[in-house]
C-alpha cells in the first residue's frame, strides 16, 4: 500500500541560503514555542497550548521555498510551526495568545486556532479538529475555479484523520483533481491513545488514500530536507491541476498534549530515543555541519537573529493593549 | 406564466419555485463569482425543480456533487473565504442540516468574527422545509428556529413568490451568511412578481395585512394560513393584523412591537414545533419590551413536541390550521 | 485493489428447497412492489417511494439461509427488499405504507424508511442516508460485547457511502472487529449522479475498505447464487469473531429514483440490456429450468402462492384502521 | 473529601467531578449491561477526569474511541436498540455536540417514536459546557437550549454536585436518551453528597431558595451567580427567590408558575447567548400562562449574540455577573 518516501537527499542541489532557511524557521519555530510556554508559566497566557516542539522539520521542510504567499494552509493544533514557517508576525501570534490588540483578531484572542493572515495564505482554523479537512477542499476548487495555480495545504494529526469528514474531503479532492497537499502529523499519539488503538489501517494512515486513487506516502517527518523534497513533488503535481497527494509525515511529540498534562502515558525509552536520536533541528544541525555547509559561528548568529526576534515581538504584543469589552460587539457582520 | 401591466410596472404571476429560478439566474447573470451546487442541482435540475436550466446556462458553475452535506457546506465556507468566491449549495432537504450542523451553526456563522474579522462569508445555503405530502420524521421539519440562537447567520424564511425573489437576490449579494429556508408547499404557490429588478433587504418585516384587533405573527406557509384565518375573523367583526418578519435574523422587532402595542394581543403561529421554535423568542421579547401594552396572554401554536409520524392522514394534524387560529383568536379577544 | 468475486456456483450444494427459497423471495419481493406502486397509483399510498425492482437477487441472496433472526439489518432505503428477505410481514409493510394500524409503526406510517421489527433483527432505519453506517457498529459492538455470535449486515447504496460517516463506521468495525457485513448496493446511480461523476476510486467501491484492512471484493449482486455465496463467507468471518468484510454489489434499479422521476438520464441502451439480460429473476428461473431443479409448474405454483401471500397482506392491511389523531401523542418516551 | 453527620445522615463534601464520578460508579457497579465510552476517558481516566480509575475498575465496558464523535454517538444509539446495553458515552466538550448533531437530535430523539415506539434509548450522554480558562468560540458554548427544539430528548443541567449525582444515577436508569450537560467550572465546586444512594428525578425543579420578591430561574453556573445576587439584594431588602429548573426537558413549569405567581417579578439568567436560550421558551411560556400575575416586564439575561473570544480578559464580558442580576433585579422592582 502506501510506500515510503526514502532517498537520499543531497544538500548539494541547494543553495546555501536555502539550507540556512531550513535551520533558521525550524530554530525560530522552537524558540516562539519555549518562550511561550515561559508566558504560560508566567501566567500571561491562558488556555491550552499544544506544543509543536519535535515536529519543527515537518512544518519547515513542507513549507519554506515550496509554497508562495498566495498559496493556502489550513494549519494544525500543534504548536504555531505552519503559521510561522508560512510568514505570519511572531508578534501577532503572541498577540493573540496574550489577547492584545496586537494579535491577529485585534485583541480577540486566539489560541492553538483561530489565528490567521489571509494575506499570507493563512485562512484560519477550527476548533473541531479536523474540520479543515472540509474546508480545504473548498479553497482549493476556488483556486482551481479560477484558473490559478495556487495550491492549498491542509495540516491534520493522526488523531484528527479518524474523524469522518476525511472521507468526504478525500473524495472531492479525487473528483475534481484538486490542488491539495494533505500532510497528516502522525505524531503517534491523539492526546493519550495510541493509533493502534484508535485506527484500522492495512499498515498506514496513508494506505486510506489510496482507495480514492489519490498518491500517497510516508515520510520522515523530522528529516527536513526529505519532508521538503516530499512535499514539492506533491506541490507541483497539484500546480500542474494533477489533483491532491496524502503525505503521512512521523513525528513525535516532545512534550504532552496539552502543557500540565502529565504525559505518562508514553513509553520513557521511546521519547528519550526521539528527543535524542530523532530530534529534526538537532540531526539537521550536525548534517549540516558535517557536510561542511556551514560553521558552528553562523548557526549560533542566525541563533541569536531569532532570539532577537522573539524578543521584540513578544515585547511588541505586550506593550499593545488588551481591547475595550466593546471589542466583542465588533465585526460578527461584513 | 401570466404577465400583467399594474399601474406603470408590469407584474406577472410565477410560481415561487419561478421567483427562486429567476433570483439565481438574474444573480448568477450579474456576478461571474457565483457558483451553485449541491446533490443533483446540475442536469437534474434540482429535487425541487429550483435550479432547473442553470446548468445548461452556466455550465461549470453549477454542479453535482455526492451525497456530502457536511462537506458541501465546509467547501462553501472554503470557497468564500478565499475571496474569489460567492457560494449557493443547496440541501435537498434543510432537515439535513443535521449532518453539516458544525459546518452551518459555528463555521459558516463564526469563522469571520473569530479570525478578527479578516474574511467575509457570502455564502447563501438553501434549504427547502416543511410537512408536505408525507414525507415523515426526517424530511418534513422546520429547523430553523435553532439558528436564532448561532451568532453570525442570518434567517431568511419567504412566504410568497415577492418575498423569495427579492430577499434571495439580496441574500446572494450580502456578504454574510444567509440560510434561505424554502417550504416546500410554496414552491407550487403562485404570486404576482414584478417585471425587472428589486431587492428586498434582509431585517424588515412585512405587515401583509392590516388590522386593528389583534397581531398574528406567522411564517412561511403559515402566513397564508393566518391570512385565510383572517378573512374568516373579518367576518366575525375581528381584525387581525398578520405580520410576517420575513427573515427571523436579524428579526423586526419594531415592526412587531409596533403591532402589539396597537392590538394589545398576540398569536404567534409557526409550523416547526411550539417548544423552543420562534414563537418562543418572539414571545420572550413581546414580554420584555412591550407587556404592560398586552390585554391577553401571548398565544403560539406550533406542532406537537413529537416528531412527525410519516402518515398523510396523521401529519395534517401537525400542521398549524386555520381553526386553530380562529379559535385562539377568538379566546384572546375575550381577555 | 477490490478483488473480482467470481466463481461457479453448484446447486447441487444446495437443497431443492433452499434453491426455490431463493426463487420465490425474490418473486415475494417483486410481486410485492409491483403492487405497492400500483396502490401508490391509485392513490392509497403517499410519500416517495424508491422501487427495488431489479436488485431482487441481492437482498435474497445475502439473507436468506444465511442470517438468522437474531442477526440484525439496517435495510437499505430502496425497496422493501431486505425487509422481505428477513421475514417481515408484508402486511405489516403495506400497514406502514398506508398508516393503518396494521403497520409496524401502529398507524404513524413509514414509507420506504421507519419500518422496523426488533423481534426478525430490523431495527429501523434512518432518513438521512447512510447513517446507518454509524449505528451498525453500535448494534455489532452490542453482539460482540455480549459474547453472541449474532451478525450485523448493513446494507447501503453507492451514493450513501460517499457519505462521511463511511470513514467512522469502516475505522470502527476494523479496530473492534465487529461481526459486521457491510454490503453496498451498487446501482450506478445516485439519484440523478453516475458514480463516475461523484466518487473517486481507484477502481471499485470496496477499494475504499482495503486501507482500513478490511476484506472487500465486488460480486455480481444479480447473481442470488453467488451473491449469497459471498455473503456467506463474509457472515462466517464474521461469526467467528474475525471482524467486518465490505461487499460491493453490482445492480441496476429498473426503474427511476422515486416513482414518478422520469428516468431520462440513463442510456435506454444500458437499461434495456440489465433489463432484458441481467435480471436476477429472470436469469435464476432459466438456470433452475436448464439445470433440471424444478418445472415451470412447480415455479408457477410458487408464483401462485406468493400472489395470494400478497393479496391477503394488502387486504389485511387495508382492512385494519387509521389511528386516531391521539397516536400521535403515543410513544416519545418508554 | 470530608465526611460529617448531619442528623441521620451522613454527609460529606466533595466536588461535582467526585459525585458525578461516584454516580458513575455505582451505576456501573449496579448494572453490567453499562458501557462507558468516549475520547480519552480511559486510561486517561477523561480530558476533566470525571472518569478516572473507571477503567481500572470496569475493564472492557470503558473504552477510549477513535475522534468521532458522530459514530460515537450513532454507535450508542445502535448499541441501546439492540435491547442489550445501556451507554453512556462522552464528548470531550459539548461544543461537539454539534459534529453528531443528527445523531443527537434525529436520531437519539426520534428512533424510538418513529419505528413505532418498538425500542428503547437507553443512552446518557455526558457533554461538558462553559465559559472556563479562555477557552475560545468552540469551546466554552452552552449548547443545551437548542435541544429543548428536540422531541425526544431529555435535558439536564446540574448545578451541584448533589444534584449531579443524584440525577446522573437517574439518567442512566432512564430508559430514554438523556444529555446530561456538565458545567466546566463546576467540576470543582464542592457541596454537600450524602452517604449511600439516593436519586433525583428528572423534570423536578428545586428552589434553592426561598423569596418573595423576585423569581430568578437561573441554570449552571449561574445559578451559584443568582444565590450570590440574592445575598446581595437580601441585604437590600429584596428576597429573591431562586430557581433551578435542573432538568430543561421535562421542564417544571409548576415550579416556576408558582414562584410568579407569588413575587409577579421574573428574570432568568443563563450563561449560553439571550437570543434562543433556555429563557426565551421560559419566558414564552410565563406569558402565555402567568401574564396577570406578572408587575413588571419579564427580563432576561444571557451571554450577548456573538461567539465567544478566546480572550481571557473579554471571556468575562460574556458570563452574566452578580452585578447584572443586582442591578436588573433593582430594575425590575421599581415597577
Ligand atoms: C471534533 C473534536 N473532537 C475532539 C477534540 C479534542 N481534541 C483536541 S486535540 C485532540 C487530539 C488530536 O490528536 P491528533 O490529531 O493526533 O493531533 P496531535 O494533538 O497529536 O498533534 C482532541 C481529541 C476537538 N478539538 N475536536
Ligand atoms: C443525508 C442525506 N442526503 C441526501 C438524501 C436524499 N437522498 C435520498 S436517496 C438519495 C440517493 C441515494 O443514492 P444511493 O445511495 O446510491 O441509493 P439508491 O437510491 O441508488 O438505491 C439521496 C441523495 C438523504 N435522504 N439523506
Ligand atoms: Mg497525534
Ligand atoms: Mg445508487
Amino acid at each position: 500500500m502506501a510506500k515510503i518516501y526514502q532517498k537520499p537527499t543531497n544538500l548539494k542541489d541547494y543553495s546555501k541560503k536555502s539550507l540556512l532557511d531550513f535551520y533558521q524557521t525550524m530554530v525560530k519555530i522552537r524558540r516562539f514555542d519555549e518562550d511561550l510556554i515561559r508566558l504560560i508559566q508566567d501566567g500571561k497566557v491562558s488556555g491550552f497550548y499544544h506544543s509543536g516542539i519535535g515536529s519543527e522539520g515537518l512544518s519547515a521542510g513542507s513549507i519554506i521555498h515550496n509554497l508562495r504567499d498566495d498559496d493556502y494552509i489550513f494549519y494544525n493544533h500543534r504548536g504555531c510551526n505552519q503559521k510561522i514557517a508560512k510568514g505570519v508576525p511572531l508578534s501577532k501570534l503572541y498577540g493573540d495568545f496574550m489577547g492584545t490588540i496586537e494579535g491577529t483578531t485585534r485583541g480577540l484572542g486566539a489560541g492553538i486556532v483561530h489565528s490567521a493572515d489571509p494575506s499570507r495564505g493563512v485562512l484560519g482554523q477550527a476548533g473541531t479538529i479536523g474540520s479543515q479537512l472540509g474546508i480545504c477542499v473548498g479553497s482549493a476548487f476556488s483556486s482551481k475555479f479560477r484558473g490559478t495555480d495556487q495550491v492549498t495545504v491542509v495540516y491534520f494529526g493522526d488523531g484528527a484523520a479518524s474523524r469522518e469528514p476525511l472521507h468526504g474531503s478525500l473524495n472531492w479532492a479525487g473528483l475534481y483533481k484538486l490542488p491539495i497537499v494533505y500532510i497528516c502529523e502522525n505524531n503517534e499519539y491523539a492526546i493519550s491513545c495510541h493509533v493502534s488503538e484508535t485506527h484500522s489501517v492495512k499498515e498506514h494512515i496513508a494506505d486510506w488514500a489510496e482507495g480514492y486513487g489519490i498518491p500517497n506516502y510516508v515520510v520522515d517527518g523530522n528529516d527536513v530536507v526529505l519532508m521538503h523534497e516530499a512535499t514539492k513533488e506533491a506541490v507541483e503535481r497539484a500546480r500542474r491541476g494533477e489533483g491532491p497527494t496524502f503525505i503521512e509525515a512521523q513525528t513525535f511529540r516532545h512534550r504532552g498534549h496539552f502543557e500540565g498534562d502529565p504525559y505518562d502515558y508514553v513509553n520513557p525509552e521511546v521519547l528519550k530515543d526521539w528527543k535524542e536520536n530523532r530530534d529534526p533541528i538537532k540531526n539537521y544541525k550536525a548534517r549540516l555541519l558535517e557536510e561542511g555547509i556551514c560553521t558552528e559561528n553562523e548557526l549560533a548568529t542566525l541563533n541569536e537573529q531569532v532570539d532577537v526576534e522573539i524578543a521584540a515581538a513578544i515585547k511588541k504584543a505586550e506593550d499593545a493593549p488588551l481591547p475595550g469589552p466593546e471589542r466583542i460587539y465588533e465585526g460578527l457582520f461584513a | 406564466m401570466s404577465t400583467i401591466s399594474k399601474g406603470e410596472v408590469k407584474v406577472k404571476t410565477i410560481t415561487m419555485r419561478d421567483a427562486i429560478l429567476e433570483a439565481l439566474t438574474e444573480e448568477m447573470e450579474r456576478d461571474p463569482s457565483t457558483v451553485l451546487f449541491g446533490e443533483d442541482v446540475g442536469k437534474f435540475g434540482g429535487i425541487n425543480g429550483a435550479t432547473k436550466g442553470l446548468y445548461e446556462k452556466f455550465g461549470k458553475r453549477v454542479f453535482d456533487t455526492p451525497i456530502t452535506e457536511s462537506t458541501i457546506v465546509a467547501a462553501a465556507l472554503g470557497m468564500a473565504i478565499t475571496g474569489g468566491l460567492r457560494p449557493i449549495p443547496e440541501l435537498q432537504f434543510g432537515d439535513f442540516v443535521g449532518v453539516a450542523f458544525d459546518e452551518v451553526f459555528h463555521k459558516l456563522g463564526k469563522w469571520r468574527y473569530m479570525h478578527g474579522g479578516q474574511m467575509e462569508i457570502p455564502v447563501t445555503l438553501r434549504l427547502p422545509i416543511g410537512i408536505a405530502g408525507g414525507s415523515g420524521p426526517e424530511h418534513s421539519q422546520s429547523p430553523q428556529a435553532i439558528f436564532m440562537h448561532a451568532p453570525g447567520v442570518q434567517i431568511a424564511v419567504p412566504s410568497t413568490p415577492y418575498d423569495a425573489k427579492g430577499m434571495l437576490k439580496t441574500a446572494i449579494r450580502d456578504n454574510n451568511a444567509v440560510l434561505f429556508f424554502e417550504h416546500k408547499v410554496l414552491y407550487d404557490l403562485k404570486g404576482e412578481v414584478p417585471e425587472g429588478e428589486y431587492l428586498i433587504p434582509l431585517g424588515k418585516a412585512d405587515v401583509k395585512r392590516e388590522g386593528n384587533d389583534v397581531t398574528i405573527i406567522a411564517t412561511a406557509l403559515q402566513v397564508h394560513t393566518a391570512l385565510d384565518a383572517a378573512k374568516t375573523l373579518a367576518k366575525q367583526g375581528v381584525e387581525a393584523e398578520v405580520i410576517d418578519p420575513r427573515t427571523l435574523a436579524p428579526l423586526d422587532m419594531d415592526t412587531i412591537l409596533n403591532s402589539v402595542r396597537k392590538t394589545g394581543r398576540v398569536l404567534i403561529v409557526h409550523e416547526e414545533q411550539k417548544t423552543g421554535g420562534c414563537g418562543a423568542e418572539i414571545a420572550a421579547r413581546i414580554s420584555e419590551h412591550a407587556l404592560f401594552d398586552l390585554q391577553a396572554p401571548i398565544k403560539r401554536i406550533g406542532a406537537p413536541d413529537v416528531p412527525i409520524a410519516q402518515s398523510l392522514y396523521l401529519e395534517q394534524f401537525y400542521r398549524p390550521s386555520e381553526k386553530q387560529i380562529v379559535d385562539t383568536v377568538k379566546e384572546l379577544m375575550e381577555y
